[in-house]
């Protein structure tokens, strides 16, 4: 119970410190830490929708960039139709990304292990190069956006603050959803098919079709991610769909401490932080960050959110 | 922000394969921001920054320069993809961006910008040299290779914009591919009057090697951005003798030219590529406009300064078209190998003068 | 045509051979060891550019080559030492998590100090020509070094892995380290070593290819999906389905590229077929990869289990 | 042969082990007896350094190896068949037998002279045998490595009572030869048998040593300590 | 009634024919034991029966339908469960959750997204119930995996009771199990005799003999024999093939 308290605490202090930063940002007088800001929690939508399947049900997918990437063509194939309203982007991100979960899902969870991961990643880059020859769109040099979609008809988002919060509250609201999905009966199957999928059959269930509905559910989730980056960003192109994307997502999940739902979303902000932060230090940022990354990994078997953890290893 | 400092963001792939195209037109321009002194007669602050080739980082990379660090001017960037992902957030702020090397079509023409200038080319140019030039061999069987993607169709469609002969065969290849034996099988094969490549960076080291390792050199290589100083001390004697298409070389005879040449051999012990000139350019182009303008305070006044292009380029003769991109010559260049052992691109004939791109008629300026 | 069908099906096998010897050492870690080794691209790309280094240093390519194995074995050796052998008991993810920051490492580093423009070592005058093959088709020299050395690899891979008791005990190692050392093997000394031996294939592999590919920051990270794809196709685990997997992937993507558009044409119209021939051409690894997985799920020699 | 004294282990910060003492001497058969759960399995892995002893000291032969690496104390003559088969699952029935192995009495010949069926399954995977032949194979792969001190954990669990049968006089014949035997098994009456000593463990401490003729006269220990 | 019939089963790892052409009829409310030597397809047969591996050939009819093609899970909810001779359980789960999820299975509703599971009364109580009755209900909130290996054959065995089979298929449940264990299992397999059908596959004859209605004797993949204990424990063919002088000679 204390356990859960504190995971709550975190989960509060987190969230309000985001939901403070523009204020930080007036004072500091530095509107782009909101812009850098946005772009955080885009990926962390991302990497939430990610650790739900990977933390709980086992499925590592290599190919999550493609949903992020469908979020966004969403953006810009209904933009370039006259149709801007977010609402309507969402649903069109979310239709796309369940169906392409269900087709792909369903033969990627014939396999397991590295071989589930590869599947993924295989279906993600047919997805890449599907937009790559997608000439109408500008291939692989991508679309500019005219404009952020609107909301209630109104270009509200053109605020880049505004944009904020509503990505803020789309990821609170998404967080609580993932929380609420682990701790059900639903949750409870995933992460036991994970655990042991044939002592799951043995006790009666067939463990394919939930794994199949969360992955799709994360698929749909991570295209919300899509939709919010394409707007933050102004700009699709087939990049948000390469496999690095993909890889930075698994990297920022299992940073933040993998099957801890607070962790994916600490991941995110630490790796892009860091990201940016070492930046400024020096060219050569990459050095830095990766020798961070293999300190941390030697360092805590859980992550980031292993190292404020007591140890209770030997 | 302060009035008498001038920002420069510079924005570039500066990690990755193609890091040397980015390293490059840094060092040009810091090259000439070094000659200059101070840039326009103001403090100068220059800023360079990585776009890691990824678009969504570029967006947000431009945003931190113009919001963050109130940059005047964004100098950047080398790829066409990424310019589509900076030029919104760029001008939207009202900074000019200077591009010194992507050249997009659509910039050239529907969507071009009057805070958006090119001390480059329009990317079909160097193309449509290549393509001019065997039109005028009379070859009547080429052989047509270029990646698959955006870049590469462009590349292909440049070439025939201005070759009418026949195409023994059109091969686009996978991005990145490491090796070219089915394609040279399929060369050899037919035994075309010339090869037509676009292959940029690695690809290209690869394809041009691969070529003459599979002793296809009696069939001539044409290429744009294929050979070229950025690739040559990887290629070395294997591209000798291979043409391509440019609006500069190394040794074009003018004396800012060889200053230019000159100072940056001694200062880097390499030989530059047109991406550090036209970065060079670009930084001279900048300071000619501002001390003209008299500050970059009134954008309208620095935007009329840089249309006239008040500087002498490198190249010798240069202005803009109403589209903000050059009007310049462009020539038949060849890779020779040197005297003192490098490698170079070399002028061998002039084939366009004061050319001007071909989209300039879809630009609406207001 | 038949000879030009023969022609482009020898350059699927070279092609495919070359991915072997790319791969050989990935299949020692991570396909035996099981050990998800991400940096294994940049360790080929390391030896690429020392072999670049040494072969200017000496003179010679023979030289440079001799010189990178030593070399990379023993950057292997210290990786091993300083990363890796916390990391055998942990899972999956971690080693990718931490792989991922030496990929990092290990690519800014090269480019600080070989620069990011692309080199490449000059072809050894001895193995520069060609020789006649089909008709007037004829084929370099050291590609068919380059064949040779793979089939050796693959070879000695299968022997020492499949009919030694090193083989054995690293096999075993994989699923039960602990059993292996309370049997009384020193399970800690014989995984530095293979893994130092897997470094050391990485190594030979980048100075194999150096005459013939770019070397530049980004070969490695370009090979090294390509060498999982590999192994992933031929079932972890299985030397010979490493081979076959890389077989299969040189074979399907030379003649896809070469002969998939003639055949999209008997079934659509020209224009929509060299588009279609475009769009499928890059996917077709992945194409394949999905459609074998699909179809067995552990890959081609995989274990069923 | 061994002494194990004051030993200690724990999981994590779950203490096990608080007091085992026990030894076994050259040619001798000692067990280890104890309900579900009492700590006979974790002090085998202790001893064999695969748990961390957090006090007291393993012996061999005199020398001290409390928390000596697993090899070194496997090669100081020990031999284990451990809890739950453990055969290495990739590898077939000769490979199991074969890639531990070191010179010495036991070779393969012999091995499938007392399992025959692992002979008739010699090109199987270890995954792909039925749970006693992983059985005879495990404790066939611990026969192979020739140990002197020779520790088996519920050997004999899933094997058929022909089986079992012959490994108690086999048992019996190795104990004849001189070597030692350390065991754990729930078969307390062949046990007695075969055993010259038993040691007793209940959560973690060692509460009664004594030989089989001394358990038989104690009911009272089997009942308290076994249920037996 | 027969509530388990098998007709004419087959199954073979290429040349091994691991079950052949097997028959078996099982009484409802009755314990049938399968004894047999090692590798004689026991655990075949269970996996076979209870869908975990496919058959090459045969009928399997339980409780009147055919069983044959049909997956596991779905067979399980028609009233046949399994325990595993190998230890099989949720290891990152507590014991509680282990068994809870079993009682889950049964109760359906599964696709619930939002109600957290954690704090379901109706599954915690009917878990504990299972767990107390196979004697490690003190163990009930330990990771499975920190169980000693004895712990975790009675979990094994919670688990498939927990699924409230008709048919419970028990593969050794009593390996690894010592002395007063053993006692308490065989105890709780005594109970459910008659409320439910047990087949059970034991190396422990004492077990064996002291429970079984009937008994079969499987060996390379046929059944040799079938009968009373009497019967089996007097069958010459029997004492060879399996049991040995020694303990068919034993008098419990
Ligand atoms: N990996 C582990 N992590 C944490 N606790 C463990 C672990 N393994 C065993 N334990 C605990 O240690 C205690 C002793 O276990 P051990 O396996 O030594 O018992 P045992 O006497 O061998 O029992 P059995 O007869 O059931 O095999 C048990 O309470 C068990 O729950
Ligand atoms: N996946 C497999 N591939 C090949 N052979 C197998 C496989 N699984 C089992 N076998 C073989 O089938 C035979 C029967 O195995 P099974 O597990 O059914 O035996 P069992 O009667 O349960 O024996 P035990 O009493 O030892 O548990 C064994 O000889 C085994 O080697
Ligand atoms: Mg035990
Ligand atoms: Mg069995």
């Amino acid at each position: 119970m204390s356990r859960l308290m504190t995971r709550r605490n975190a989960a509060l202090l987190l969230f309000s410190g985001f939901a403070l930063l523009p204020f930080v940002a007036t004072m500091l007088g530095d509107s782009y830490l909101v812009v850098i800001a946005t772009r955080i929690l885009g990926f962390a939508i991302a990497a939430l929708a990610l650790d739900l399947i990977l933390g709980y049900g086992g499925m590592v997918s290599f190919g999550h960039a493609a949903y992020v990437g469908i979020g966004a063509y969403s953006v810009a194939i209904l933009s370039r139709a006259g149709i801007t309203d977010l609402g309507a982007h969402l649903l069109a991100g979310i239709a796309g990304a369940v169906l392409f979960a269900l087709v792909t899902g369903a033969i990627s969870l014939r396999t397991r292990g590295i071989y589930f991961i590869m599947i993924t990643l295989a279906f993600a880059q047919m997805a890449f190069f599907f937009f790559v020859s997608l000439s109408a769109y500008g291939g692989d040099d991508g679309v500019t956006l005219r404009a952020r979609s609107t909301l209630l008809g109104r270009p509200l988002l053109e605020d880049d603050r505004t944009l904020y919060y509503v990505t803020l509250a789309i990821l609170v609201a998404l967080y609580l959803l993932a929380v609420a999905i682990t701790r059900s009966r639903f949750g409870r199957v995933l992460t036991g098919a994970r655990e042991n999928p044939v002592r799951m059959q043995a006790i009666g269930f067939s463990p394919f079709r939930y794994q199949l509905t969360a992955f799709v559910i994360s698929g749909a989730m991570a295209s919300v991610a899509g939709v919010m980056l394409a707007n933050q960003t102004g700009f699709v192109s087939p990049a948000f769909m390469n496999w690095h994307v993909s890889g930075e997502l698994v990297v920022m999940v299992v940073l933040g401490g993998i099957g801890n739902l607070l962790g994916a979303v600490a991941g995110a902000t630490i790796a892009l932080l860091l990201e940016e932060w070492l930046g400024l230090l020096t060219e050569h940022w990459r050095l830095l960050f990766g020798l961070i990354l293999v300190v941390i990994v030697l360092a805590s078997r859980d992550g980031v959110s292993g190292l404020f953890r007591r140890r209770d290893r030997p | 922000q302060d009035d008498d400092t001038l920002t420069i963001g510079l924005l570039l792939t500066l990690s990755g394969p193609s890091a040397v195209l980015g390293e490059m037109a840094r060092d040009g321009f810091q090259l000439a921001a070094e000659e200059i002194g101070d840039i326009g007669g103001m403090t100068t602050r220059i800023i360079v920054v990585d776009d890691e080739l990824k678009p969504d980082v570029a967006t947000n990379k431009a945003r931190e320069l113009v919001q963050r660090n109130g940059a005047d001017i964004v100098v950047g960037p080398i790829f066409s993809n990424i310019m589509g992902a900076i030029a919104k957030p760029v001008v939207d702020s009202g900074a000019i961006l200077i591009s010194p090397n992507a050249g997009p079509s659509v910039f050239a023409g529907a969507e071009c910008h009057r805070n958006i200038f090119a001390t480059s080319y329009q990317n079909d140019q160097m193309h449509e040299v290549m393509g001019a030039y065997a039109q005028a061999q009379g070859f009547d069987n080429v052989f047509l290779l270029a990646p698959n993607y955006q870049a590469g169709k462009d590349a292909l469609a440049g070439f025939r914009h201005s070759y009418e002969g026949g195409v023994a065969g059109e091969i686009f290849t996978q991005l990145g591919q490491l090796d070219y034996s089915a394609e040279l099988a399929q060369i050899a094969a037919m035994q075309p009057d010339a090869v037509f490549a676009f292959m940029p960076g690695g690809m290209g080291v690869n394809l041009v090697r691969q070529y003459r390792q599979a002793g296809l050199e009696t069939i001539p290589f044409l290429s744009a951005f294929t050979v070229d100083e950025s690739t040559l001390p990887a290629q070395q004697d294997a591209a000798v003798s291979f043409l391509g298409g440019s609006n500069w070389a190394p040794d074009l005879d003018t004396p800012e030219n060889k200053a230019f040449v000159e100072a940056y051999e001694a200062k880097f012990n390499q030989v530059p590529a047109v991406y550090a000139m036209q970065a060079y350019d670009a930084a001279r182009l900048i300071d000619a406009a501002v001390r003209e303008a008299g500050g970059v305070a009134d954008r309208d006044a620095l935007i009329a300064a840089l249309e006239q292009a008040p500087f002498t380029s490198v190249r010798g003769d240069f202005s803009f078209g109403p589209n903000h991109f050059p009007i310049q010559d462009f020539y038949l260049t060849e890779v020779v190998k040197r005297e003192d052992g490098k490698f170079a691109t070399s002028i061998v004939e002039k084939i366009f003068e004061d050319y001007q791109d071909s989209y300039v008629g879809d630009c609406q300026m207001d | 045509m038949t000879s030009l069908f023969l022609l482009q099906l020898l350059n699927g096998v070279q092609f495919g051979i070359l991915l072997f010897l790319i791969a050989a050492g990935l299949t020692l870690v991570f396909g035996i060891m099981d050990f998800v080794n991400l940096a294994h691209g940049v360790i080929y790309m390391v030896g690429a550019y020392l072999a670049v280094s040494f072969t200017q240093m000496t003179g010679s390519y023979g030289l440079g080559l001799l010189l990178t194995l030593p070399a990379t074995l023993l950057i292997g050796l210290v990786l091993e030492l300083l990363v890796f052998r916390r990391l055998y008991d942990r899972p999956h993810l971690d080693q990718v998590l931490a792989t991922f920051g030496l990929v990092m490492i290990v690519t800014e580093g090269v480019q600080i100090i070989w620069g990011a423009a692309p080199l490449s070592v000059a072809m050894p005058e001895a193995l520069s020509g060609s020789i006649p093959l089909i008709g007037q088709m004829r084929y370099p020299v050291f590609r068919l070094v380059v064949i040779g050395a793979g089939l050796a690899t693959a070879l000695g891979l299968y022997l020492i892995i499949g009919h030694t008791r090193i083989g054995m005990r690293l096999r075993a190692g994989a699923t039960s380290r602990a059993m292996v050392s309370a049997l009384g093997v020193d399970i800690h000394k014989l995984f530095t070593v293979i893994f130092a031996f897997g470094a050391m294939l990485a190594g030979f592999a980048g100075a194999m290819v150096a005459p013939i590919l770019t070397v530049d920051p980004g070969m490695g990270e370009q090979v090294l999906i390509l060498a999982f794809v590999v192994i992933v196709i031929g079932g972890i685990g299985s030397v010979r389905g490493a081979f076959a997997g890389a077989l299969l992937v040189g074979i399907v993507d030379t003649m896809g590229r070469s002969f998939g558009p003639i055949l999209l044409r008997l079934v659509m119209e020209p224009a929509a077929a060299g588009q279609a021939g475009r769009v499928l051409a890059p996917m077709l690894v992945y194409i394949l990869m999905a459609a074998i997985l699909a179809a067995r799920p552990t890959g081609l020699f995989g274990q069923k289990t | 042969m061994l002494k194990v004294e004051a030993l200690q282990a724990a999981y994590g910060e779950s203490r096990v082990l608080f007091d085992i003492n026990l030894h076994v001497d050259r040619g001798e058969v000692v067990t280890l007896m104890g309900r579900n759960g009492m700590g006979k399995t974790t002090t085998v892995r202790t001893i064999f350094g695969l748990l961390r002893a957090r006090g007291g000291w393993v012996q061999v032969d005199g020398t001290d190896l409390t928390n000596a690496a697993p090899h070194r104390i496997a090669r100081a003559g020990l031999g284990l068949v451990p809890e739950g088969r453990q055969v290495f699952p990739t590898l077939d029935v000769r490979e199991n037998l074969v890639a531990m192995a070191r010179p010495g009495a036991w070779t393969m010949p012999r091995v499938l002279e007392l399992f025959p069926r692992l002979g008739e399954r010699l090109g199987h995977k270890g995954n792909q045998l039925s749970g006693g032949e992983q059985q005879m194979l495990a404790i066939g792969r611990a026969l192979m490595t020739n140990p002197r001190l020779l520790v088996l954990d519920e050997a004999t669990e899933g094997l058929a009572p022909l089986i079992r049968d012959e490994i108690w006089a086999c048992l019996g014949a190795l104990k004849a030869q001189g070597e030692s035997i350390l065991i754990i098994d729930k078969n307390v009456d062949a046990l007695g048998r075969l055993a010259d000593r038993h040691v007793v463990i209940e959560k973690g401490r060692t509460v009664w040593t004594g030989d089989s003729r001394a358990l038989r006269d104690s009911p009272e220990i089997t009942e308290r300590f076994l249920h037996v | 009634m027969n509530i388990l019939e098998v007709r004419g089963l087959r199954k073979a790892y290429g040349a091994l024919k691991v079950t052949d052409d097997l028959d078996l009829t099982v009484r409802e409310g009755t314990l049938h034991a399968i004894i047999g030597p090692n590798g004689a397809g026991k655990s075949t047969l269970i996996a076979q029966l209870s869908g975990q591996a496919g058959s090459d050939a045969g009928s399997v009819r339980f409780a009147g339908a055919e069983m044959m093609g049909q997956p596991m899970h779905r067979r399980v909810r028609a009233g046949m469960s399994r325990s595993f001779q190998i230890t099989s359980i949720l290891p990152g789960f507590t014991a509680l959750e282990n068994v809870a999820v079993a009682v889950q299975a049964r109760a359906g509703h599964s696709f619930s997204f939002f109600a957290p599971v954690a704090g379901e009364a109706a599954l915690n109580e009917a878990a504990m119930e299972a767990l107390a009755r196979v004697g490690i209900q003190d163990r009930a909130h330990v990771r499975a995996a920190s169980l000693s290996h004895g712990e975790k054959r009675q979990l094994e065995l919670a688990i498939a009771l927990a699924t409230r089979p008709r048919l419970l298929l028990l593969d050794e449940p009593l390996a690894g199990t010592s002395g007063q264990e053993a006692e308490r299992l065989i105890g709780v397999m005594r109970a459910l005799k008659g409320s439910l059908t047990l087949v059970l596959i034991e190396h422990d004859m004492d077990a064996v003999f002291a429970l079984a209605d009937r008994i079969s004797v499987l060996v390379y993949g046929r059944i040799i024999a079938t009968g009373s204990p009497a019967e089996i424990r007097g069958d010459p063919q029997v004492r060879a093939a399996y049991l040995g002088e020694e303990t068919a000679g034993e008098e419990p």
